[in-house]
């Protein structure tokens, strides 16, 4: 059933009568004036044309889409949380606790020395991360040029690495789907600030020569970062910082299951080395001799990434999230993760070129794996990230992540089977279940409509 | 474990199908990077886990807020809560998949055209993270159209400390300069800005309300200098002043940045959602998420990520910005709490911004020792005051009386900066008696 | 989608192991086993198997479904809820001012002199209200033996008060759809207790003879009861105790717009005039002369008719809204709701053979009404009651509320037209776009299957 | 006004259509009954009606609690609130079009399987208000099915006031008689009961845990007397004390009424949910709301509500029951909090109610003047305390503590009762101090 847009029901133009002068006031206002219960019903019927992790499984790789524990939420709406970020210190004790709990809980659990949870995202922490290893390489009067990536890494990192003004060195795979040590080799040189790796990568696979990827790019004196996003398999088996990385960012929103919210808020905090630490963005939070919580400037710091804390709600749950679980429940998410991805992958009948992984796992369809992931949404099911990483043909990159039952995984492989036993042109008439048919984006890029002005009276 | 629980018996045949007698035989982890200490986190139950945290936050007093300084409170109803939980909403991940997320598709579109029409430009993005990272995005995006042209962006000299570190980390990289440019009596000056341009400025930055709290009166002016210069101009402002002042667009405004969280936002400690709108000339070139309308197979509207080249996934090291995850949750509550308002409830809003700075100052002002507002113009939620006393000991005598106002620098001195909306509008007696209290005491 | 039940997804057969002695418990326990994101899958897949108030109009007749805001339920989730019924009074005056306040509220908006709000449903309130009425004949010496009631009456009207041990006298109604007068005077005689009447009356007829009526029964030495199940159209506009009514009840969860929650919790306060008040359940709140708040017993309490207050959230969101409302809101209420119903009959082809009605109207479908609301489902919106009150052939008893729009209340009036258009074999073909298809209710009655063990494995 | 919000043109537009200018010319009421008062109520924005409500309830003090009495506090987890919020549930009515409320019917379908389960019984409702209501409805059920063998319910004497005067009420308009039969040493007196039993009696009620918190120990020879005599065996208990019991039906209950509302009810100063099971034998006879499964036109399983025609929209004054809205949201979070605990969650929770009580008293009986539990034999969330002060006067001190506990009349005396569950055990110091404090008061 199609929904009008709220402009299209009823809209109203108000002549803005306002106290301030004439020349600084608009003369009208037009815009939808839904009574409550419309607005209601609008954004009820909305949310029913949208698929979340209670509608069912999202197995997309790398994106760690696990059941959000629901008392997070209350969690997050606990009267304690409405405090102003300009409050002094001592008026703010209760979030400076919790900020400090956190900074080192994640310290803890990424094996890093100090941790900022400022940055607003995943890719904000990236970002942050290079700064800060920038910020440090010129502090020791060290100018560097280029951050190396591995092809398989993903497009943020890319980005993030731009926009900090370095240049990106591509790195090959080698034929197990790992870093080509010989090319890291001969990719390293006096230029190299950062290599970027994600680990197990995303493939899924854990590059095996870490130490010796670390060694050779310490011994060029670059730095190593860590791309959290694959965390979900890490907890309580192994830490990147013991593996030698000198950066790292968490998306709390993965590994951590706070709600993705439809493409945010998340939140990307980043730990370092001790070495690092003093360039952290401001401010820290620390535990003074006496008990109270304090912030500090890190004594050379790069300043902020975000106006305030990022996204406060999102380190709340994270926290409770941490809590919730301890050590032994942390454990038992990896744990569980990987056995529900290798279950899954055991399950389906499309080939897994590679192995052995662990949280994730990489199909190759048969068929134009675009389709495939059409087809599976008539399944019910949301599908895997399609066509990536490109070093697997017809990519279907697939994360069922530990909160799935057998059940439930059993179903998506029959989701994922059927569609296999499905002929190429019958996949290319799928969706045809879903709230919209198949959407044509060409269209929506060749001729872009991207407000309700414009599209007029259609 | 509390959410990945499988039976005995599902476990097993689990591990039989992959041929394992334990998970941990999955890990392909070199034993000399196995981590075999622990965390020292004890597992909690759900209530225990709640008391923990509630507790913590519990830490902090109750307290009478008159802080604003970027960090703004208005009351969002209930529905923005029970309709944004939905956990369709909540727990759906960014819209690769259009056919099954048309429901956020369609809010999200809702957002982009409340942005389109509060700034008046064609284009806008469905949410950066706050207005800090708005004006670091808008910085880079002149970068990309104005390069040729220079490579300075031209701030005013009361650009907010905190944004003004945000937009030099984000400038760092591609070695844009930040300058500032002089305000005086409270607004821009244009003389001096007339003054202190030239060819290398790529963008120029104004905002309205300012940091004092001022709605700047000559905008036009100011965007004829950065036309005259063919320097992108660039508005500061937010999402409730907008729905009563000049479309920005209307007095030459190349790009919108500011605070749309004004709106929606849960009341905490902080959350962010950048306003990023631009003219339709820049639209390949737009940082962020679009959504599109177009259609199905079946010929009905439908919604989609648009524009995916100019994004990290596809084009990486060239996309117009890192950004993939961004603040999509928030920008739905922005628009279910617009929606509520309708046009009279947003400039309802808009004008007891006007009105409650304007009566506490007059009240302040009455005061002895207190002058305020410092400076002359419409105010919009914020005002600085200038006080006899030194500014940190009333802040510190309000603290006492659980009423929190801040001291900040400005032209060389320090003033008291007090923030009004329609939050703490009732409170402003517990202001005006913490204030006048300190005479009392003082005079003693 | 067919959701199965939980039990058919995971069961589990505990071995009950308890510290009590072994001849007291059971060997074992067998229920669903989900882990929690199992069960928020189910539950929220099932939610979506059901139609509220945001899904869309539901026009019940004296039914009263209309929005229900938002806010109530957060001002029902405040901690100061969190209060046990047995603390002292000293120790819950929170709640006893609220419980003091909601009771004042109501006696003045019913024109009441004393209100309890203990019952915990309409049907209840009709009991309690039935019961005041005899304690209150009984005092008098005063045995009594018959209560009259309107055959378009509510069936609880007549189960109410066939419980409480009166012999129900069936009234018949005039050809205008009122109180047949003359029968009435026929009818009252020394063993009349009671006479029951809703007015508007079911067909949205006011009793424009209810003075007169109110004479015959009080001559008789009898009383009239109110029944407030159509108070929604009388807000600001009259009250039953200025028509001469001495016990009422008021429906919280129709007029105050509590949530029906598929059937409940309700709440039933009754009022009554002062010479009934000492009849009140126990206990009663009022206010002291320093300002506090205590309960006490009325000198001839029948009693309780619930184990403490009923269903206090209820009473806290009826609070709320009339606050939100006040005066001029609740009598905006009333206006609105009756403009609604008038403009939706204007609207719609079917015949409404009965006026002027006021917030709801019956229409007669010239086909089986039954079939007409199975062919409504296929509209995307609720059927109104059907069959009922039977005084109308193939009655569609319809109340739209105040809180639709005239869009809702076109797209209602659509929805009514085209099946009036259908033929009367394509009704009996629909609903064919609901969850399920139309559901044999003859076989469920003849082969009561009421439990997951009563399915066996099929 | 703020749900019915017609702009000016609709409603012109619609009182045109209705040939009227002002809705009040609708009203068809004589003048002589036309209200032309005020109700006195101002009208609140949404912000200002909370913080009213909000400001009256916060009115009463915290407390930590250890009364009981029959309003038990349990955890209740937090997808019970989010899933029973979903307003498809929440602003639902009764299921009377089930095609499109299937899913409600499904949810109560497993509410009723539960009961059965807990129960043994063939039969369940799916909700009374509450146990009090249960009861006067099985005793109206028996008076329906045993009126030919005796009109005189048969309760213990510690049934609670508030439920007897409860069946005071249920069984007067039918002239049903209700007398108590002896208890000693905190449990049923089997031959007391045994002497006074005759054939008059239509129901004998026996609960488990009792008024005392203890559990009967002898329910077999109770089931027995009744049968005996012909009378119905109605047993009382709640949804967490019978996962661990036997279940009733083992040993002759025909009727199970109590509270089962001691899971999933959300935590406030009083809703019910009462319980209401019975043989198969009574299907027809059954007051209230039955969910049954069926098949639709296409051959699928599907719910529907069953056997209406004991109802009173059919049945009107011969009907089994007046009851039309019962407590169906509460049933459904029942059923979800069920679902959370699982066999094991739910056996643990009871498991807890033993040992909880069971510490806190070994606990204040080591204390100088307590004498704690006063009965022997096991018991459930509850206990009576001997004291050597005056009950009321530990209760007064406690008070002034912050501790909430209760004095009842029991056997003569007064003593104190206390009920400890998963939400307050870990309070029992703060109890246990209070009490101790007081005696060290005493004795100074």
């Amino acid at each position: 059933r199609y929904e009008p847009l709220l402009s299209e029901k009823r809209s109203k133009t108000v002549t803005v009568e306002s106290s301030l002068p004439d020349d600084l006031t608009r003369d009208e206002l037009t815009l939808p004036a839904p009574a409550e219960p419309e607005v209601a019903r609008h954004y009820t019927r909305l949310s029913q044309m949208n698929f979340g992790i209670e509608s069912g499984t999202i197995p997309l790789g790398s994106c760690t889409m696990k059941y959000n524990p629901k008392f997070t939420e209350d969690v997050a709406a606990h009267p304690g949380n409405r405090v102003h970020p300009l409050r002094a210190d001592g008026d703010k004790q209760g979030i400076l606790h919790l900020l400090s709990d956190l900074q080192e809980t994640l310290a803890t659990i990424g094996g890093m020395d100090a941790v900022t949870l400022q940055p607003p995202a995943g890719a904000a922490g990236e970002f942050t991360g290079i700064q800060v290893a920038k910020a440090y390489h010129d502090a020791n009067g060290d100018d560097r040029s280029e951050v190396i990536v591995p092809e398989s890494a993903h497009g943020t990192n890319f980005a993030s690495a731009s926009m900090a003004g370095y240049d990106v060195v591509e790195l090959p795979s080698n034929e197990n789907g790992r870093v080509e040590v010989d090319a890291l080799e001969a990719a390293v040189s006096d230029d190299t600030a950062l290599l970027m790796l994600t680990n197990p990568n995303t493939l899924g696979l854990f590059e095996r020569s870490i130490e010796e990827i670390a060694d050779i790019v310490h011994d060029a004196g670059g730095l190593l970062y860590y791309d959290g996003a694959n965390l979900n398999s890490l907890l309580g088996k192994a830490r990147p910082g013991d593996m030698g990385f000198d950066v790292m960012h968490f998306n709390l929103h993965k590994t951590f299951a706070t709600p993705h919210g439809g493409g945010g808020p998340g939140q990307g905090p980043i730990g370092v080395g001790a070495d690092l630490a003093p360039f952290l963005p401001t401010p820290q939070v620390r535990e003074t001799d006496d008990g109270e919580y304090e912030t500090y400037a890190p004594e050379h710091s790069i300043g902020r990434v975000h106006e305030f804390v990022g996204n406060w709600l999102v380190l709340v749950k994270a926290y409770a999230y941490i809590l919730r679980h301890g050590d032994e429940g942390l454990e038992n998410v990896s744990e569980t993760a990987v056995l529900n991805a290798n279950y899954l992958a055991s399950r389906i009948d499309y080939e897994v070129p590679y192995g052995p992984f662990h949280h994730e796992f990489v199909a190759s369809a048969d068929a134009d794996a675009g389709d495939v992931a059409k087809s599976m949404l008539d399944r019910g099911v949301h599908p895997p990230t399609t066509k990536w990483p490109e070093i697997v043909d017809e990519a279907l990159m697939t994360e069922p992540t530990e909160t799935e039952s057998k059940a439930s995984l059993d179903d998506l492989a029959a989701a994922f089977n059927a569609v296999a036993e499905m002929d190429a042109d019958d996949l290319t008439e799928t969706p045809r279940t879903t709230t919209a048919r198949r959407i044509d984006q060409a269209s929506a890029a060749r001729n872009p409509r991207l407000s309700w002005h414009a599209l007029g009276d259609e | 474990m509390p959410y990945a629980t499988h039976s005995d018996s599902e476990r097993s045949a689990m591990l039989d199908a992959v041929g394992v007698s334990d998970p941990d035989a999955l890990f392909d982890i070199p034993e000399s990077v196995r981590f075999d200490g622990d965390y020292g986190i004890d597992t909690h139950s759900e209530r225990e886990t709640r008391a923990a945290v509630e507790g913590i936050l519990d830490e902090s007093p109750d307290m009478t807020e008159f802080l604003g300084g970027g960090h703004y409170d208005h009351y969002v109803p209930s529905v923005v809560d029970h309709l944004s939980l939905r956990s369709e909403f909540l727990t759906s991940y960014t819209q690769y998949q259009p056919e099954i997320t048309q429901g956020f598709l369609q809010a999200l579109f809702e957002f982009q055209s409340l942005v389109v029409e509060l700034t008046g430009l064609g284009v806008a993005n469905c949410s950066v993270y706050d207005r800090a990272t708005a004006l670091g995005e808008a910085a880079l995006l002149a970068d990309r159209v104005r390069a040729s042209s220079g490579e300075t962006v031209l701030v005013p000299d009361d650009l907010p400390d905190r944004m003004r570190s945000v937009l030099d980390n984000y400038t760092d990289g591609p070695g844009i300069g930040v300058d500032t440019y002089p305000t005086s009596e409270g607004t821009v000056d244009v003389d001096a800005l007339a003054e202190r341009i030239d060819d290398e400025v790529s963008l120029l930055y104004a905002a309205t309300p300012n940091r004092r709290g001022v709605l700047e009166s000559d905008l036009d002016a100011v965007g004829d200098l950065a036309a005259d210069h063919d320097a992108l101009f660039c508005v500061g402002s937010d999402a409730v002043a907008l729905s009563v002042l000049e479309p920005p667009e209307s007095y030459g405004a190349d790009v919108v940045v500011g605070d749309a969280g004004v709106l929606g936002l849960p009341t905490t400690y902080g959350m962010g959602l950048g306003l990023f709108a631009c003219r339709e000339d820049f639209l390949r070139q737009v940082p962020g998420r679009l959504v599109g309308a177009s259609e199905d197979d079946a010929g009905n509207r439908a919604y989609t990520l648009t524009l995916q080249t100019r994004e990290q996934h596809i084009r990486r090291e060239r996309a117009t910005s890192n950004i993939c995850t961004n603040q999509a949750w928030l920008a739905l509550r922005v628009a279910i709490h617009a929606a509520w308002l309708g046009p009279d409830g947003l400039t309802e809003l808009a004008e007891e911004c006007v009105a409650g700075i304007r009566e506490a100052c007059d009240r302040i002002d009455a005061l002895d020792g207190f002058s305020a507002p410092v400076h002359d113009g419409p105010h919009f939620r914020e005002a600085l005051i200038d006080t006899d006393e030194p500014a940190a000991a009333v802040v510190e005598r309000c603290r006492e009386a659980g009423v929190a106002v801040r001291a900040v620098e400005d032209g060389g001195e320090e003033r008291l900066a007090v923030c009004v909306t329609d939050t703490n509008r009732e409170n402003v007696d517990a202001l005006v008696d913490a204030l006048a209290a300190e005479r009392e005491v003082s005079a003693v």
